[in-house]
C-alpha cells in the first residue's frame, strides 16, 4: 500500500477546496452576488456602516496617538478590520450577546458604547467595566480563547430561558463571541465548539482571520482554511470577506438566526486583515513585509464602501467632510477625556474581590490606608 | 433528625437547592444516569431533568468555562469536578476567570458557581484520585475555598455555598464519604456561616488546627491523647479562604501550641500559612513552634505506601509531643 | 434568508455522510473487500493474533478476578477491544513509538510486555514503571488526553532525529497514541491535532471509539463522527470496524507508512465497544441496556476471527484447547505473581521526585525513617 | 567581563546554550522572526534555523506537551510562556506530567526541560500581564523554581536550568529586563549551584529575604537603612523549590528579624513557607516575628495603582522598623 490517500480520504480533505469566500462588494467597489448570500439591508445602512467605519478609524488613530503620547499604557489597533466588525454587529438583534475578545472597538461603537469608558483599561485607570455601555455587551477577555467558552454557556442559559427556537423571532437570541486567527489554537476554543455542539447551541463564532497572531502567520497555526474546522465538530462553517460589510452582515445574519431558530452554531470565518501592528508594543516590520501590507491596503474595507457609495451617489464630499469634522470632535473628546479619567485608589480594590469582603481585605486595606496616611503625617 | 453518610447528606443537600432555586443546576461528567462515581447526584437527574443535571462532554475547560457563562446568563452552576486530579485543565479558567469576573467588572458582574472536587487519599486509588490541591485555590484571590468534615456539614455547607454570590471551591474529603453521621434538616440548624471555623472538640494543653479529612484522624488523636491525660482543642477550619483568624488565634492563645495537620504536601501547603499568621499574630503567646503534620514533598505515592504518606493518628500525637517538650 | 444551510455548508458537512466503516471481515467471520484497504499479513499472523487476543481475553479477566478479590485496587478491562488492540500493534515498525492510554492491555502483549509489570500499577505497589518491557513502550496516561501532546513532542523529535522521510523505509519511524471516544472533547487531544498538523508530524492517532466515556455516550461528546474531526485541523480521518483485525490492521499500517514517509498525520476512529464496565468500580447495568450489549456481543472480534479460522482450517479445536491452556497458565502465573510483588516502601520514594534529591527531601526521609523507626523500638 | 541588560543576557546565555548542545531547543510564541516579545531570543532563529527556536501554534498546553514528548525523545526543549498569567492553561501538564515523569517512571525518565515565564509587575500592562504565580509551582513537587534578579545570574542560571535534569520553571524579573549588569562569561565565572542563595549584601540588624524584582527594592532599602545607621542583609533566594535554607537559617540566625519580600499575592505566597521554616527552625534565635511584605490578596490591580500595591522601599523599611519595635 503506498502513501496515497485513499479515495474517501482525499474526497473529505478536498472538500470546499475552492475556499469560497463569500463576497457581495469587491475592492473595487463593486456589487457582485453570491448564490447563497444576499444582502438585506437599505442603503442607508450602508452609509451609516461608512459612518461608523470612518469614525471607528479615526477613534482607533487617536489611542494609538495617545499611547504615543504616553497617556496610554497599550493600545490595541482596529485598523481594517472595521467592515468585519461593523457588518457583524448590524446583524445583532435586540435579544443577542455579544462576547468581544479585545480588538472590538468597531463593534463597541456600532453598539453605542462611549469609547472614553473602555480608555481607562489601556490607560490602567480601571479593570475592564462600562458601567454606562449596553446590557448585552460582555467585558472582553485579554487570555486567549477563554471568553469562547463563556459565550456557549450564556448560550447555554439562553437555551434554559426560552429563548430559542420560539415560533415567534423577537423571543429568540444568541451569542456572538469574537476571537482571532490565533486563538483557533486553544484547547478552550475547540472545548467550546465541543460543547456547542453538543448543546447544539446558539452560539455564533466569529473569527477574524486577520492573518496574523502577532508575529505569526495563520500558516502556523493551520496548514487548512480555518473555517473548515467547524464542520468536524459537527456545524457549519463559512468563510466570508471580512473587508466587505454587506458580506459580512448578510452572514452574520444567517448565521444568527440560525441559531436563534435553534438550528445550532456556526463558525464565520472573516478573512481579513490587521492592517496596523499587534498593539503599540508590536513592530510589524520584524517579520511581515511591506507588499503583503500593500496588497492588502488594496482591499481596504473603508474604501470600497467609500467608493461604492460616492458611485452611487449615496455620499458626496460634503458628507464626507461632516463625518471627518465628527470624527476630529470625538477624537478631540477622546483626547480631553482620557487625562480626565478619575485617578484609581488602590484602596478601592480591596472591596471588589468578593461581593461581601472578608476580614482579611479589611485588615489589608486598613493596613494599606494607614501605611498612606503616615506619608500625609510625615509630609 | 437523621442518620446519613456524607455522601447522602450532600445529596440531600443538592437536591434541596435544586428544588429551592430553579437557578440551580448541575453540571459534569457522568453526573446524569450514573450518579457521579461517587453517587452524589444520584438520582437528581431523574428528578430535575437533562436541563438541570446536565451530563457534559469529557472537558473540565470546558465545564468551568461554559458554567461562567451560565452564571451571566442567570443560573448557579454547581459543577463536579470528578476527582482532585482532573481540576487542573480547568485551571486558566478558575485562576483568570472565575475568581476575577467580580473584581474585573469593578463589583457589576458575578459568579455565583461552585466547583465540587472530590478530594485526598486513602481510598487506594491508582495516581491522580488521592490529591489535596486545595492550596492552590487558597493563594488565588477572588475564591473561596471550603471543605467539609462530617455530613451534618456537608448538608449544609454545600447549600450556603450554593446561595453564595461568589465562587465557591468545595473540596469533599472522599474518604469520608461513608462516614455517617447526625444531620438536622431543620433551617434553625444551619451553621451561622460557612467561613467561620468549628471547635470540633475543646482543650487546653495544645491545638490541632486542621480541615477535611483529617478532622477525623484529630479527633481521633484527641481521645487518645485524653487517655494519656492530654487536652488537645481540634479547630475544624471548614473555610481555608478565607481563613477565619479570630477563632484560630482565640484558640491558640488559650494553648499556646499548635500543630497544623493535612494531607496536602508541607511546602506551601495550608500549614505554612496557617504558621505564618500565627508566629506573626501570637508571638509572645506561642510556647512552640508552630508544627506541621502533613503530606511529604512528594507526588502522591502508590497506594501502598499512601498509609505512611498520610498524616494519622501516630504522626500527629507524635508531633505533640515535640510541641509539648519545648 | 431561511435558516435552511446554504449549498456549500450543507454539502461540507453532508462530507462522508455513509461515514464508511472499512471493514475486511464480518461478524460472522466472512471475508469482504475493501475498496481501499486491503489485508497485508499472512495466514499465520491471523493465527497469531487470535491467540494473542485470545490471551489478553483470559488475562484481562484473571485482572477482573484480582480486584474482586482485593489484590488488586482497580483493574481496567480491555474485553472487546482486542481487535483495535493487536491489530493496531501488529502494523508498528521497529522505530515506531507508541503511547497508551490506560487500557491497552492488548497493544502491551503483543509488544511482549510480561502482565506482572502492569500489575503493579493496579495493585498500588508502583507507579508505571517497566524496567523490562520494551523500550518503544511509553507510559500509560490517566489524565484524559494529555498523552496526544506528548506523542506530537514525540513524533517531532523523530523528525529532528531525520527518522521521518527517507528513502529506505526501515530509517523512518512514526508514533501511535491510543486515546478514546470521550478524550476527543479535550483541549490537549484538539491541540494535539494543531500542533501535528503544523508541524506536520508522524504521529498516528488512534482513538477507540468504545461508544462510552464511563457512563456518557459518544453522542454526549459530539453530533457528528469522531474520525471527521481530523479534515478540519488537515490531515485525513478513517474510520475502521475496531473489531475487525484485519482491516484494523490494514488501515494502521497505511497510516503508520504514510506518517513514516513524511506525509504528516492521520486520525484513526477504531469503531468498537467496550464490552465491560468503565473499570471494576463501574456498574453499567446503571446507564446502558442489556439489548446494546447483547448487540455488540454478536460483533465481538474474537468470535468472528476463531469462526474464520476454524473455517478455513487454519486452527482447530486441539489448537484452541492449546490456547486455553496457555492462558490459564498464564493466568496461574498472574495469581501467584500478583500477591508476590514487592511491597513498596515510602523511604524510596524521596529519592524518586529529582534526579538529585535535594536536602528538604533527605530531611524529609530521616525524619520519616526515624519515625517509621520508632515503632519498632517500641515494639 | 561585559555590561550587559538582563534580556542580553538572557539571550547569549540561550545563544551559547544552542551553540553548546545540538539537543537544546526553543518553542514558544513569537519567538522566531519577532525574537519574543521582550526579544529575549532576537536573532536566533536566524541563527540556528527554525526546527531549534520553533515558532509554535497559539497554545500554552500544547507547547508544554509536545515539549514534554520531545523531552523524552532526547532534546532539551526550553519554552517561553509569553506573560505570566498566559501559563495557566498550561498548568495541567506542568503539574501532572512535567513534574511527575520522573517519579511515575520509578526514576526511568526524565524531562530535562526549562519553561521560562517574564513574571511579575511595575510595567504599566493591562491586566494578567503582570503577576507572580510562582507560588503554584514551588507548591509543586518534582518541579524546580527559580528566579534571576541580575543579569549575571540570568546568563549564567539558564544555562544552569538548561543543563539541569530535571524541569525547571524559570522566572525572569521583566521589569528588571534593562537593568544592566556586568557578565563573565569564562565558564570559572559559573555560580556553585542554581539552588543556593547568595547574600546580596551582608548586614547584623535584621534579614531582607528576597528575589527575582525585589532583590533591587531590598537593596535599594538596605541601602537607605545604612543612611540611618541600619544594617540589613539582603539575601537573594535565587531558588524558590528547593529552597536554600541552610543560609536562610545562619542569615536569621545572626540578625534575629526577618522581613520577607515578594510581589505575589499575601496568602500562600513564598513568604508563608519561609516564615513557617523559620519560626519552627530558628524559634529561639527569633528576636521579632517573621513579617511579609507582598502583593496584597487582591487579583492584580490596574496599573496605575501599582506602585501602591506592589513593595518598595519605603513599605521595606516600614516593616523593618516594625521589627525592630519588637
Ligand atoms: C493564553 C494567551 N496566550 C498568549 C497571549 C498573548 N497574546 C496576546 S494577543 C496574541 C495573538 C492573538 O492572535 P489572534 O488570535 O489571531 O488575534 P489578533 O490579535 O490577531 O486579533 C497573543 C499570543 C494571550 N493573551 N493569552
Ligand atoms: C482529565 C480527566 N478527567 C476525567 C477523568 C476521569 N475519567 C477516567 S476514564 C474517563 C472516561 C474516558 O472515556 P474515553 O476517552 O472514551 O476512554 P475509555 O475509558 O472509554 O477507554 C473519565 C471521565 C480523567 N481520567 N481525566
Ligand atoms: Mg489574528
Ligand atoms: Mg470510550
Amino acid at each position: 500500500m503506498g502513501v496515497a490517500l485513499p479515495e474517501a480520504v482525499a474526497a473529505e480533505l478536498a472538500t470546499s477546496a475552492d475556499d469560497h469566500l463569500i463576497q457581495l462588494l469587491t475592492p473595487s467597489g463593486e456589487l457582485v452576488a453570491d448564490e447563497q448570500f444576499h444582502y438585506t439591508g437599505s442603503d442607508q445602512d450602508l452609509v451609516e456602516d461608512l459612518r461608523t467605519m470612518l469614525l471607528t478609524r479615526a477613534i482607533d488613530t487617536e489611542g494609538t496617538a495617545l499611547q504615543r503620547k504616553g497617556e496610554l499604557g497599550l493600545w490595541v489597533q482596529s485598523l481594517g478590520q472595521e467592515a468585519a466588525q461593523i457588518g457583524s454587529a448590524r446583524a445583532f438583534g435586540s435579544n443577542d450577546l455579544i462576547v468581544p475578545s479585545y480588538r472590538e472597538l468597531g463593534v463597541y461603537l456600532a453598539l453605542g458604547l462611549d469609547p472614553l469608558e473602555f480608555l481607562g483599561t489601556f490607560r490602567g485607570t480601571a479593570m475592564v467595566d462600562w458601567p454606562t455601555g449596553p446590557a448585552n455587551l460582555h467585558l472582553p477577555s485579554f487570555v486567549i480563547g477563554t471568553q469562547t467558552l463563556h459565550a456557549v454557556g450564556m448560550a447555554m442559559a439562553l437555551q434554559r430561558d426560552g429563548r430559542v427556537g420560539n415560533p415567534n423571532p423577537d423571543d429568540n437570541g444568541a451569542v456572538v463571541v469574537y476571537f482571532g486567527d490565533g486563538a483557533t489554537s486553544q484547547g478552550d476554543v475547540n472545548e467550546a465548539f465541543v460543547f456547542a455542539a453538543a448543546a447544539n447551541a446558539p452560539v455564533v463564532f466569529f473569527c477574524q482571520n486577520n492573518q496574523w497572531a502577532i508575529s505569526e502567520p495563520t500558516t502556523v497555526q493551520t496548514p487548512v482554511p480555518l473555517y473548515r474546522r467547524a464542520s468536524g465538530f459537527g456545524f457549519p462553517g463559512v468563510r466570508v470577506d471580512g473587508n466587505d460589510v454587506l458580506a459580512v452582515r448578510a452572514v452574520t445574519e444567517w448565521a444568527l438566526e440560525r441559531a436563534r431558530s435553534g438550528a445550532g452554531p456556526v463558525l464565520i470565518e472573516a478573512f481579513t486583515y490587521r492592517m496596523g501592528a499587534h498593539t503599540t508594543s508590536d513592530d510589524p516590520t520584524k517579520y511581515r513585509s511591506a507588499d503583503e501590507v500593500a496588497e492588502w491596503k488594496a482591499k481596504d474595507p473603508i474604501d470600497r464602501l467609500r467608493t461604492y457609495l460616492l458611485a452611487k451617489g449615496l455620499i458626496d464630499d460634503a458628507w464626507l467632510d461632516g463625518v471627518a469634522a465628527e470624527a476630529a470632535t470625538q477624537a478631540e473628546r477622546l483626547r480631553t477625556g482620557c487625562v480626565q479619567l478619575v485617578e484609581p485608589d488602590l484602596a478601592d480594590s480591596f472591596d471588589l474581590v468578593y461581593t461581601d469582603t472578608p476580614e482579611h481585605l479589611h485588615r489589608q486595606r486598613a493596613e494599606f490606608e494607614a501605611y498612606e496616611a503616615s506619608f500625609e503625617v510625615n509630609a | 433528625m437523621s442518620t446519613l453518610t456524607m455522601a447522602k447528606a450532600l445529596n440531600a443537600g443538592l437536591r434541596r437547592a435544586l428544588a429551592n432555586d430553579p437557578k440551580v443546576l448541575l453540571a459534569g461528567e457522568d453526573i446524569g444516569a450514573l450518579g457521579g462515581v461517587f453517587r452524589i447526584t444520584e438520582g437528581l437527574q431523574a428528578e430535575f431533568g437533562r436541563d438541570r443535571v446536565v451530563d457534559t462532554p469529557l472537558a473540565e475547560s470546558g465545564i468551568v468555562g461554559t458554567a461562567v457563562g451560565l452564571a451571566l446568563g442567570g443560573y448557579k452552576p454547581v459543577v463536579e469536578i470528578q476527582f482532585d486530579g482532573f481540576v487542573y485543565p480547568a485551571f486558566d479558567q478558575i485562576v483568570s476567570q472565575v475568581s476575577r469576573l467580580h473584581f474585573r467588572s469593578h463589583g457589576r458582574l458575578s459568579v455565583p458557581m461552585v466547583v465540587r472536587i472530590p478530594y485526598g487519599g486513602g481510598i487506594g486509588a491508582i495516581e491522580h484520585h488521592s490529591e489535596s490541591p486545595e492550596a492552590y485555590f487558597a493563594h488565588t484571590p477572588g475564591l473561596k475555598v471550603v471543605t467539609c468534615a462530617n455530613p451534618s456539614d456537608a448538608y449544609w455547607m454545600i447549600q450556603q455555598a450554593i446561595a453564595d454570590p461568589d465562587p465557591v471551591i468545595f473540596f469533599e474529603p472522599k474518604r469520608r464519604y461513608h462516614d455517617k453521621g447526625e444531620v438536622d434538616v431543620d433551617a434553625s440548624a444551619a451553621p451561622d456561616s460557612l467561613y467561620q471555623a468549628r471547635i470540633a472538640r475543646h482543650g487546653t494543653d495544645a491545638t490541632l488546627l486542621t480541615y477535611g479529612p483529617m478532622v477525623r484522624t484529630c479527633l481521633d488523636a484527641a481521645a487518645a491523647a485524653e487517655a494519656e491525660g492530654r487536652s488537645l482543642e481540634v479547630i475544624d477550619l471548614r473555610s481555608l479562604s478565607p481563613i477565619d483568624d479570630a477563632t484560630v488565634f482565640a484558640s491558640v492563645r488559650r494553648t499556646g501550641r499548635v500543630v497544623v495537620v493535612h494531607e496536602a504536601a508541607r511546602t506551601l501547603g495550608m500549614g505554612a500559612e496557617l504558621a505564618a499568621r500565627i508566629q506573626a499574630e501570637c508571638f509572645y503567646e506561642l510556647q512552640a513552634p508552630v508544627l506541621r503534620v502533613t503530606g511529604y514533598d512528594l507526588p502522591y505515592p502508590p497506594s501502598r505506601t499512601e498509609h505512611s504518606f498520610l498524616p494519622d493518628l501516630d504522626r500527629v500525637l507524635d508531633a505533640v509531643d515535640q510541641s509539648l517538650a519545648h
